[in-house]
């Protein structure tokens, strides 16, 4: 396979005159059919290259004829970790994230013009984060896959207080879902998790409120049967289509809101969906 | 004809074990190197393991849901004794093509 | 990350002892059993290493006996001719590798001023037992210098052995012979037979033994019997001449094959026991005509046979032109058709 | 990376690349890398019997290349140099031959060509290109010399034809540049298990030669680099050693299976960034180019590979006379009764 992977500092604009530092990669595709690029978005304490590298999203895309961006998220992956409580707050990661898709050479949807908008696939937070980019950007958006969607944001229940205690003292984290989101971002050695615990913060300010903004372009939304948090994945569908734009769900058999990402039938009907 | 054994490499960061979700090539299918075979799940994250050569499957080792330890046989591939060497081909054994008709007289003296 | 694990084919229950085997396999069986059997052998070469040789001929020797024993040499074959020089000086049994015939030529310096005379020059306080393996010959549309036949140019120099197998079973025997002589031994092995199968007995040959099947090691063999006339060949060539026996024997000529096998020092009994049989001789090799090897061969027949030749002995021979690419190998090589004619051109001649 | 002893006559006068010459230089490479990835495809499809790919050194290749002039220097290349054949220009169908098994050297015209006929033997072509440089100086010692330029690998550094060569170079004050591509890899072997000493320009210290290494990965530094070098060695100044750091992304030749000495994730962290992608990401940052070239430059690439793929399978074998007829000027009576033979016994009569 003769793909041209490529890494570069793509960052030139900042927002907000503050750079966030943010680590972005153009992956070119097989061969360039002049078709728009495809945004990744990935999860909480995950990374590009867990969740879509690894995954093994970036080259069927590629394969596809797909230019993808990819980007780590604030305190993520390769990304810096800023001090500063606002770069970590949705609306900013958003701006950020249109920044950089203008930088990478996404360009306003002109009809009839596969080369011009942006698809955009998001997972799990990264699905948050794209539902609300793609409802403030209806002019760039043209298609979203969301994986492992939910209308409820479990990072804005996290019991912040209780995780900064356990960190101090050990004492024991009674929230359970808190004591899993913890374990998991203590996981990677690639996380910062001051710049963890300041996402949370930051979202603890900015909880998903699916309904105050909704896209109105077509979605995918994608879901494993075992993922619990996807019970609400009817909840955004209705939402969406309430807009008047077409919804499509699919649920994967046997899969779990972890291990839905390296299905095929996650990527094969993503490709299908975008290639419309 | 040879056998080429490929375990389950340490995906990372000492991990010891990995649970398998789907196999994406079956025994008797020609791989590619780099191409994707098996959808693998650790306590970390979900991932495909590219193939680290090229060969026939011969074997395949766990079932979806199954668990193999780091080091453990994962996919067993086979290569062909008769892959050429770094240049040229491999000449194929053709049955033997003539013109020409000998004639004699064979006087025994 | 890989092992690699090399399955033998099943054992031919018939006979015991007898596996069917590729050249390749045959080779690297035979290295195998030499690396195990004297300490003081080392395999080298470019790529000899870890990728197991270009053609696999090592495969899996350096993770079975270390990287002391068999290792990837940096890319200059003089140097590797000249370092086995030392190694044999220091007591070892080096068994170098030429990638390729062709890249003997950068070698050629030490192979002949220092490999074929050190000896000579130390009065046998330093012999030279180096087993030089050179993958040989044309036949797989290999680029340039890929395809060569050296046979003609090492038999020439003073002090050097020559072998080439025709076939996976002598292939084995005749590598394991040549890696414990004290002399230096050129072993040429014809690439383009080293992914044909053939069975290879095993049983250990004992070097003073005449069996048919090739127990003998130091001399050529008759690899088939015939009345009418003698083809004289080696490497490749024999399987080839081989198949031009069958054809003969349809129209009525009963066809010796006689697989020289060591091309120095050469048989010449054996030449001589066959065409004394069979009164005419064509011989055949790959290598240019002018000066072949097939002119000392023709010389030895004259010479034992002079009284009851038939017809002056015949030579089907590459021509006297480098060696040509892929798409005119075919016409380079002698073909069946070609060999005929120098076996038509016999068997016609007339005396006076 | 790139280390700047000082070059007696460093072209720093020299114009830096127009935008057009940019440009030129991205579509060069973006031909020369489908091309390659072509090539790999007719050889799985049984077009070509083998070929040897340079995926990953196009930037090396074509920026070196770019550099020579046509009507005075003269390159000698290995066998893994299409990328320097396409930049100078050379009949691609007549280059790629060599890989049809047509005719070893190729069939294009060296002497026109300015490029000597392709070279399976590595570090083979290393002295003839002192001779040449010399030769250029005994004919016209006071003009702008033409410059001869060799090439060779990692790999080849390890043959004493190159140390032969340098020293005699030096000797004469030959004009020579010395291009190594050090690719990382001699088929199984890597750099650091062949190269004694870190680096092959490292070596031209002893030789009192003047060295550059230079990020083979970057098109505009191989060039530059190159520029000042062929400057120096006009100028009298003597031969000049140039190692442009790159890495084979692709197998030895399509026999070649890297699985046996190499991981995936070995290639995905030395292979460095993509010299094609890296080029475009610089000039549509510099706004030298945009989408719509790019897109046109890679059609222009598939165009081209596909006139190529015909002219390849249109090429029948050679007359096998030519065999004959082509190993003398003047042929041996003896040579021409054995192609009358030929003639005679394999059905050309």
């Amino acid at each position: 396979m003769m793909t041209g992977r490529h890494t570069v500092e793509q960052q030139r604009h900042t927002v907000e005159g503050t750079d966030p530092g943010l680590f972005v990669e153009v992956h070119e595709p097989a061969s360039d059919a002049g078709l728009r690029p495809v945004l990744l978005i990935h999860g909480f304490s995950s990374s590009s290259k867990l969740n879509w590298a690894d995954s093994g999203w970036i080259t069927t895309l590629q394969d596809a004829g797909r230019r993808v961006i990819t980007v780590d998220l604030p305190g993520h992956g390769r990304s810096h970790s800023p001090e500063d409580l606002d770069s970590y707050t949705p609306s900013r990661i958003r701006a950020d994230l249109l920044q950089i898709v203008t930088d990478a050479g996404a360009r306003p949807l002109r009809d009839g013009d596969p080369s011009t908008g942006l698809d955009v696939i998001g997972y799990s937070l990264g699905s948050r984060l794209a539902w609300e980019f793609g409802a403030t950007q209806p002019d760039l958006v043209h298609r979203i896959v969301l994986g492992g969607p939910s209308s409820a944001d479990p990072l804005a229940a996290f019991d912040l207080a209780a995780a900064q205690r356990h960190l101090a003292d050990g004492t024991p984290i009674e929230d359970q879902s808190t004591a899993g989101l913890l374990k998991m971002a203590q996981m990677l050695p690639s996380n910062n998790l001051f710049a963890m615990l300041s996402l949370i913060e930051a979202i603890k300010g900015e909880p998903f409120d699916p309904a105050e903004a909704a896209p109105h372009m077509p979605l995918l939304l994608v879901a494993g049967e075992k993922d619990e948090r996807a019970a609400t994945m009817p909840e955004l569908a209705s939402l969406a289509a309430r807009r008047g734009g077409l919804v499509e769900t699919l649920v994967i058999p046997g899969r779990t809101h972890t291990n839905v990402i390296t299905s095929r039938a996650f990527k094969e009907a993503a490709i299908e969906f975008l290639g419309v | 004809m040879a056998e080429i054994s490929f375990p389950l490499p340490d995906l990372g960061e000492g991990l010891i074990e990995a649970t398998v979700l789907d196999w994406l090539v079956e025994p008797g299918q020609q791989v590619e190197r780099n191409q994707p075979i098996v959808e693998l799940e650790t306590s970390k994250s979900a991932l495909e393991l590219p193939s680290p050569q090229a060969g026939k499957v011969v074997r395949i080792h766990g079932a979806p849901g199954e668990t193999i330890n780091v080091g453990a046989p994962l996919i067993v591939f086979e290569v062909p004794d008769d892959t050429a060497g770094i240049v040229g081909t491999v000449p194929k054994d053709e049955a033997p093509k003539r013109r020409v008709r000998l004639s004699a007289v064979l006087d025994e003296d | 990350m890989s092992e690699t694990i090399t399955e033998m084919p099943p054992v031919i229950p018939a006979a015991a002892g007898i596996q069917q085997l590729s050249m390749q396999q045959a080779l690297n069986r035979a290295l195998d059993e030499v690396l195990a059997q004297n300490p003081k052998t080392v395999i080298f070469g470019e790529d000899c290493g870890r990728l197991g040789g270009v053609f696999r001929i090592t495969d899996g020797l350096q993770a079975k006996h270390g990287e002391d024993r068999v290792f990837d040499t940096p890319l200059a074959e003089s140097g590797i001719l000249g370092m086995s020089v030392g190694l044999a000086m220091a007591g070892f049994h080096p068994i170098p590798e030429v990638q390729f015939d062709g890249f003997a030529y950068p070698a050629i310096n030490q192979i002949v001023c220092q490999i074929a005379r050190m000896n000579y020059r130390s009065r046998g306080t330093l012999p030279m037992p180096i087993t030089l393996r050179v993958p040989s010959f044309g036949g797989i549309r290999a680029p340039e210098h890929h395809g060569e036949s050296l046979e003609a140019l090492f038999a020439h120099v003073p002090g050097l052995k020559v072998v080439s197998p025709s076939n996976p079973h002598d292939a084995y025997h005749l590598l394991k012979y040549a890696a414990t002589r004290p002399d230096p031994v050129i072993f040429m092995e014809p690439k383009s037979r080293y992914w044909q199968k053939g069975p290879v007995d095993l049983t250990p040959a004992a070097a003073d033994t005449t069996a048919p099947d090739g127990g003998n090691l130091t001399g050529a063999r008759v690899a088939r019997e015939g009345r009418h006339l003698t083809l004289v060949a080696w490497g490749a060539m024999v399987s080839r001449c081989l198949q031009v026996a069958e054809l003969a024997a349809e129209d009525g000529i009963d066809i010796e094959v006689l697989d020289l096998r060591w091309l120095k020092p050469i048989d010449a009994e054996a030449l001589a026991r066959s065409v004394a049989k069979t009164r005419r001789a064509v011989v055949v090799h790959e290598a240019p005509l002018t000066s072949g090897l097939g002119a000392e061969v023709a010389q030895l027949i004259t010479q034992g046979c002079f009284d009851t030749l038939k017809a002056p002995v015949e030579r089907v021979t590459g021509f006297d032109v480098p060696y040509p690419s892929g798409d005119l190998e075919d016409e380079y090589i002698p073909n069946i058709d070609r060999i005929l004619f120098g076996i038509q051109r016999v068997l016609e001649y007339r005396r006076g | 990376m790139t280390t700047k002893p000082a070059l007696a006559a460093v072209d720093d006068d020299a114009a830096p690349l127009s935008n057009q010459q940019l440009r030129e230089l991205y579509t060069l490479m973006a031909a020369v890398r489908h091309l390659d990835t072509s090539a790999v495809a007719w050889q799985r499809q049984g077009i070509i019997p083998g070929y040897a790919p340079e995926l990953g050194q196009e930037a090396a290749q074509v920026g070196s290349g770019y550099a020579v002039d046509r009507s005075r220097d003269f390159v000698f290349p290995t066998y893994r140099e299409m990328g320097v054949a396409r930049a100078m220009g050379l009949d691609m169908v007549g280059y790629m031959s060599t890989h049809k098994a047509t005719w070893h050297g190729g069939m294009y015209n060296p002497v026109e060509s300015r490029f000597a006929p392709i070279q399976a033997v590595v570090a083979g072509s290393v002295l003839h290109a002192v001779g040449w440089a010399h030769g250029q100086t005994l004919a016209a010692p006071d003009e702008g010399t033409g410059v001869a330029m060799t090439y060779f690998g990692d790999g080849a550094s390890s043959q004493g034809d190159v140390h032969e060569a340098m020293n005699f170079a030096a000797v004469m004050k030959a004009p020579v540049v010395f291009f190594i591509q050090n690719n990382g890899w001699a088929i199984s072997v890597p750099t650091e298990r062949q190269v004694a000493g870190g680096s092959v320009a490292a070596r031209a210290a002893g030789y009192g030669i003047p060295a550059l290494q230079v990020d083979g990965n970057d098109v505009v530094a191989v060039y530059e680099a190159t520029r000042s070098a062929f400057a120096h060695c006009r100028n009298g100044n003597g031969p000049v050693v140039i190692e442009a750091m790159t890495y084979r992304r692709g197998p030895h030749s399509t026999a070649d299976d890297p699985g046996r000495y190499r991981t995936l994730e070995e290639e995905r962290l030395d292979a460095g960034e993509d010299p094609l992608e890296r080029f475009k990401q610089r000039l549509l940052a510099d706004g030298v180019a945009d989408e719509a070239f790019f897109a046109d430059a890679q059609r222009k690439a598939e165009e081209e590979a596909e006139v190529i793929r015909m002219g390849i399978q249109d090429l029948g074998p050679r007359p096998g006379a030519e065999m004959f007829n082509l190993v003398f000027q003047e042929p041996t009576p003896a040579l021409q009764s054995q192609a009358t033979a030929w003639r005679e016994e394999s059905e050309h009569v």
